[in-house]
């Protein structure tokens, strides 16, 4: 089967099918070859041998954002598999109006910046207190605060809208 | 010996103690919350009981339902480990007064050590080094002002009360003390109940050197050497260690006579920490005092050889303790990693939820003190610590090589932590060189960002693209999409006949 | 250093020499019979290459296709491990001659002492004492009698190539000895491919003492103390420690300094053993050397504080030992259990399988040097060691009371395992005690033998009922049957529903 | 639910029923209540608070032999529900003739009775060399050997018949 993967940032089309002897696949990414022997040991558990180097290689299975955890690393990716329903999932968008949403159950400490500023990639918005910690909300782009949707001393929970940046 | 332990913590710590209790044949209660039905303490406890919803003010900071407990049960004694109650003394004497041993110090010494101001008080009597500054809590911003443009600019607020960096705020300029009052102020009564603070000079580059005490209720305190815990971000200990690359045994041996000093003129007995500022040229200033059993403890267990918990509870039964200072030997180093559900990432947003894949290391030199297994919920309403990796080998260098082997080995799935954050700095040349301060962390994370998301590195691209494919080829398989391929359907009828029993080969 | 090394083995000896390797910065190969494509030596190496089908003289065995890939590969070290090929001299000298280090002493050295016969004779060249009997292999029955009959029954009939008390016989009558000869003979032709057999005088209620040796390169050979292995079942070692609890410090030293001797006399070098047996008057008598790595040296790391693999390698490397003998100090207590797949209550029948369910112990203490995951399957194939558990505390008593508290954190699903007996005997008054000789054990099993099934202690039995009760019930909620009950319809469709989010509560 | 339950060789009826809050169930052993707090950690891994005792209870789920870990104690049981398969398949008769079969692959090494024999329970019928061991394979009663169907040096199949005891 043909899949089109996105990993790292990198696009790459990867053709999968299962050689004759067990465990033993013809892998192609990008058109280039590559024999991998696989094993499953349990579910998501996978150990990969290509050209004798070893691999033990572990799914992350979150639907929305898998990611693969090789030795140290943990590395996510999507999945542009036509007959798969993720891939009608979208990407989070950072062209136009993004939504900042409370990942976690909190308590707004303070805002940062006010309705109409001008925020840079990954400056601070708010500061949101869960887990006993002080966690600064930053921005995923460049852009300008369109809605605050909280003030201090609010007590959020998962999904709720905290600011709009466009 | 005690006739049962009640045990007033939860996560790893909870789970530490008892193990240490079953060693010594003493059986265990657990008390928990509501989060924590599963929590790995209640399920190896003898008994448990729960004490309430999940915030640990309905729960694990109820100190009368504890006791309440504890009678009800026949629990002699109270283990309160670290965080929570353990630096209480109101509940150490309610303690006191039902007849319940509070293992840990007597309330009066926790009244003169426990509180920040009063121990630098203590420390003056003492004789021992101390930063400049206050040794009064701070009435207004304004007194706060006055006694800052008396030591000079920077100046470091504190709570009182506080511990574990809440209530914290380095002031550079007197414009900025204000602001930094009112948030230090209001963060240390949300956290300790307690809005007291006070201001000391701020060192500048100090290193985190604290020395580890044991005292008896028969006179008898030892000092087991340093530890050091430079590595933090944000006043958080992040990576400890011991012994200290740069403390020398003349030091040490200074270090633990002050530290020894302070304990027996307060009267202090069981375990507890002396913390202190190390500047650059080795000149030490009292910090605080830990009242209580340190997250870190086990680094000074393996290089000491001794057992910090069970002395804990041999001494709170009145034992003498088993040992002298001059038996106290250091062998070897080791190295701790605060394991957090945490997103370097992103802010180091902390991540709970479901451990949906465990896999944890082993081996020679490394121990593992954890409060987790695979499935288990990671509540929001805690500390986000997993878990605590130690590793222990003849140097420094091994250790850090050691540690650095385990990490590979750790998989945590389904939760954000830090693993991959320890692998980068203990690939740093300045932590490999000791070269550290309590800025050290916060500096080099500004230097070099944590990526959103590991990159992959070149060995690892193709089996990453490999791996990602067959997870989502063999998945197919189960709604038979991939046997509709025509060309190759008899090959994937094979393996999916082989998926049903679980192994793609 | 060295450029890469393969592993010449499996399961958790290859592992923990596969840490050892990446802790040193050493990349690492590993090796796998068709049996073992999925073990974890396979998973954790940096490369791993096949070598044939399962039985081991087709894979572990093959030193010729062993050397063959170390040579494609470019690894220029080999390290054996124990069993396979680690005492094959012919192996080592293959090594030497085609430039691949073998990390182990040279093969000159392993003819002398890896024979039990030529390492008699060497003993009595250095004058160590040993027990009466031959020095030659007994060409026949005839002559087994003739030298029997000389130094007094009961006697032991030995594999001259043997270990892990293959080809072993103990024989109390002249009558026995025909029988016993041809049995000791085979199994010893068929584990080690030489039936030479020798024979000795057996020494009533012997302990096995053995001390751990270390030679560099450079004629620098120190002990690390001892070990005891007494508790054995059929001569294999089941529970070892270290210190021993009789052997006193001048022993020590007299043991240690006679085994340095022998090891100098036949130009030994890396890590080595010399395995005694001492008498109820602390006589002790050479039994035989093992020239590689035991599989219960970690006891020896725990309570020396090194780490005798990184020091095997370097040793290959041609360091000198970083230590001389009067560094060497023991602290503290350490006992290893071997956790084998096996049913001590079915005559300890071998239990491979796939292991559905896998709970490790943890915490203060205790090392795990494992070769099994959740969801490995156990090969036929093999040795059924799984794991070794090691507990590490101040003195013996702690360190029993440590690993009985990991004990009851272990639980291995879907094979049977001697987890059971561990605790039965540690919990014995005469193990505790110290009161073992190597008929220990196997006089202890037979006075109490292992019923064929725990019997539930009191307060687990309510616990037992419910448990498979509710097993039972959310079991069947799959299929709905308890929906038709009527009476309690409702309760179970709720229960119904939270089980699809995989919980019962 | 009411089920008949074999446990360490002892046989009692236990009724179970959800109670209403989560968690917490109406057990009867032999009309005996007793009240538990249930909480299933994974499959199989169950926690349970009984009057305030706590137990980690792990099942060694194999369907001809299940059996509970609690602690270091490993216990075997049976269900006899008159809805489940299980209880159609018979326990290990010991009454009448037994067939002793080979548990694992391995070589017959000896044999230690004959044909017409009289063993004693627990009695050495045969040498096993298996996993690199020898391993005596026992009568599981009393009885005469009427069938010995290997001889020493034969390899042996998982379930191949090795002799039979009457």
């Amino acid at each position: 089967m043909t899949l089109n993967l996105e990993i790292d940032g990198r696009a790459c089309q990867v053709e999968v099918d299962p050689a004759d002897s067990p465990g033993q696949w013809r892998i192609r990414v990008d058109g280039q070859p590559v024999e991998a022997d696989a094993h499953l040991l349990r579910p998501g558990v996978l150990s990969l041998l290509i050209d004798g180097q070893s691999f033990r290689i572990v799914l992350d299975a979150d639907p929305n954002a898998p990611a693969l955890h090789i030795g140290a690393q943990r590395i996510p990716y999507r999945i542009d598999d036509p007959r798969s329903l993720r891939s009608r999932r979208r990407h989070v968008r950072t062209d136009g109006p993004v939504t900042l949403k409370a990942s976690m159950p909190g308590r707004v400490v303070r805002l940062l910046v006010k309705k109409g500023d001008v925020v840079a990639i990954h400056q601070s918005v708010l500061v949101l207190e869960a887990m006993k910690m002080q966690n600064e909300i930053k921005s995923p782009k460049d852009g300008q605060v369109r809605d605050l949707r909280v003030s201090a001393g609010d007590t959020v929970a998962v999904g709720d809208i905290l600011a709009i940046i466009e | 010996m005690f006739r049962k332990v009640l045990i007033a913590n939860r996560g790893e710590i909870a789970l530490r103690i008892l193990r240490a209790c079953r060693e010594l044949g003493i059986p265990t209660v657990a008390v928990y919350s509501d989060a924590d039905r599963a929590a790995p303490h209640v399920l190896e406890a003898d008994e448990a009981y729960r004490l309430g919803p999940a915030p640990a003010p309905e729960s694990y900071l109820r100190g009368d339902l504890i006791l309440e407990i504890a009678a009800r049960v026949g629990a002699d004694a109270i283990h309160p480990g670290y965080g929570f109650l353990s630096e209480n003394a109101d509940f150490a004497q309610m303690c006191e007064s039902s007849g319940i041993k509070f293992i840990g110090p007597p309330s009066s010494a926790m009244r003169i050590l426990g509180s920040k101001t009063n121990a630098r008080q203590a420390a003056d009597e003492a004789g021992m080094p101390r930063t400049p500054g206050c040794v009064h809590g701070l009435a207004s911003p304004e007194e706060a002002a006055d006694v800052a443009a008396g030591v000079g600019y920077p100046v470091m607020l504190k709570a009182a009360a506080g511990g574990g960096g809440k209530g914290m705020r380095a002031v550079s300029r007197p414009e900025e003390l204000p602001a930094a009052f009112a948030s230090a102020s209001s963060e240390a009564e949300r956290a300790f109940g307690s809005g007291e603070v006070y201001l000391e000079k701020l060192i500048e580059r100090p290193r985190h050197i604290e020395i580890q005490l044991l005292a008896d209720e028969h006179g008898h305190c030892v000092s087991l050497g340093e530890r050091e815990c430079s590595v933090q971000r944000r006043h958080q200990k992040v990576i400890e260690e011991a012994p200290s690359a740069v403390v020398d045994p003349d030091l040490r041996r200074r270090m633990g006579g002050a530290a020894v000093r302070l304990a027996l003129s307060a009267g202090y007995t069981n375990a507890g920490t002396i913390e202190f500022l190390l500047d650059d040229e080795k000149n030490f200033y009292f910090l605080e005092m830990n009242t209580r059993l340190q997250v870190e403890h086990p680094v000074t267990e393996l290089v000491t050889g001794y057992d910090l918990v069970h002395l804990q509870i041999r001494i709170a039964q009145g034992e003498p303790l088993p040992f002298e200072q001059k038996d106290v030997q250091l062998r070897g180093h080791a190295i701790e990693c605060r394991i957090y559900a945490e997103d370097p990432a992103n802010g180091f947003m902390p991540s709970p939820g479901r451990i949906s894949r465990l896999l944890q290391p082993g081996g020679p030199g490394i121990r593992e003190d954890s409060g987790i297994y695979e499935g288990w919920i990671v509540p929001v309403d805690y500390d986000p610590m997993l878990s605590k990796l130690i590793a222990y080998a003849p140097t420094r260098e091994i250790a850090i090589a050691r540690m650095l082997r385990a990490l590979d080995e750790y998989v945590i799935g389904g939760i954000r932590t830090n693993l991959a954050l320890f692998r980068r700095i203990l690939s740093d040349p300045g932590f490999r060189a000791a070269r550290i301060d309590t800025g050290y962390l916060d500096r080099f994370l500004a230097d070099a960002p944590l990526p959103l998301a590991d990159s992959v590195d070149g060995s690892s691209a193709i089996p990453a693209v490999a791996a990602a494919a067959l997870f989502e080829a063999t998945k197919t398989i189960a709604n038979g999409s991939a046997l509709r391929d025509g060309a190759s359907a008899n090959a994937w009828k094979t393996v999916a006949r082989r998926e049903a029993v679980g192994s793609i080969d």
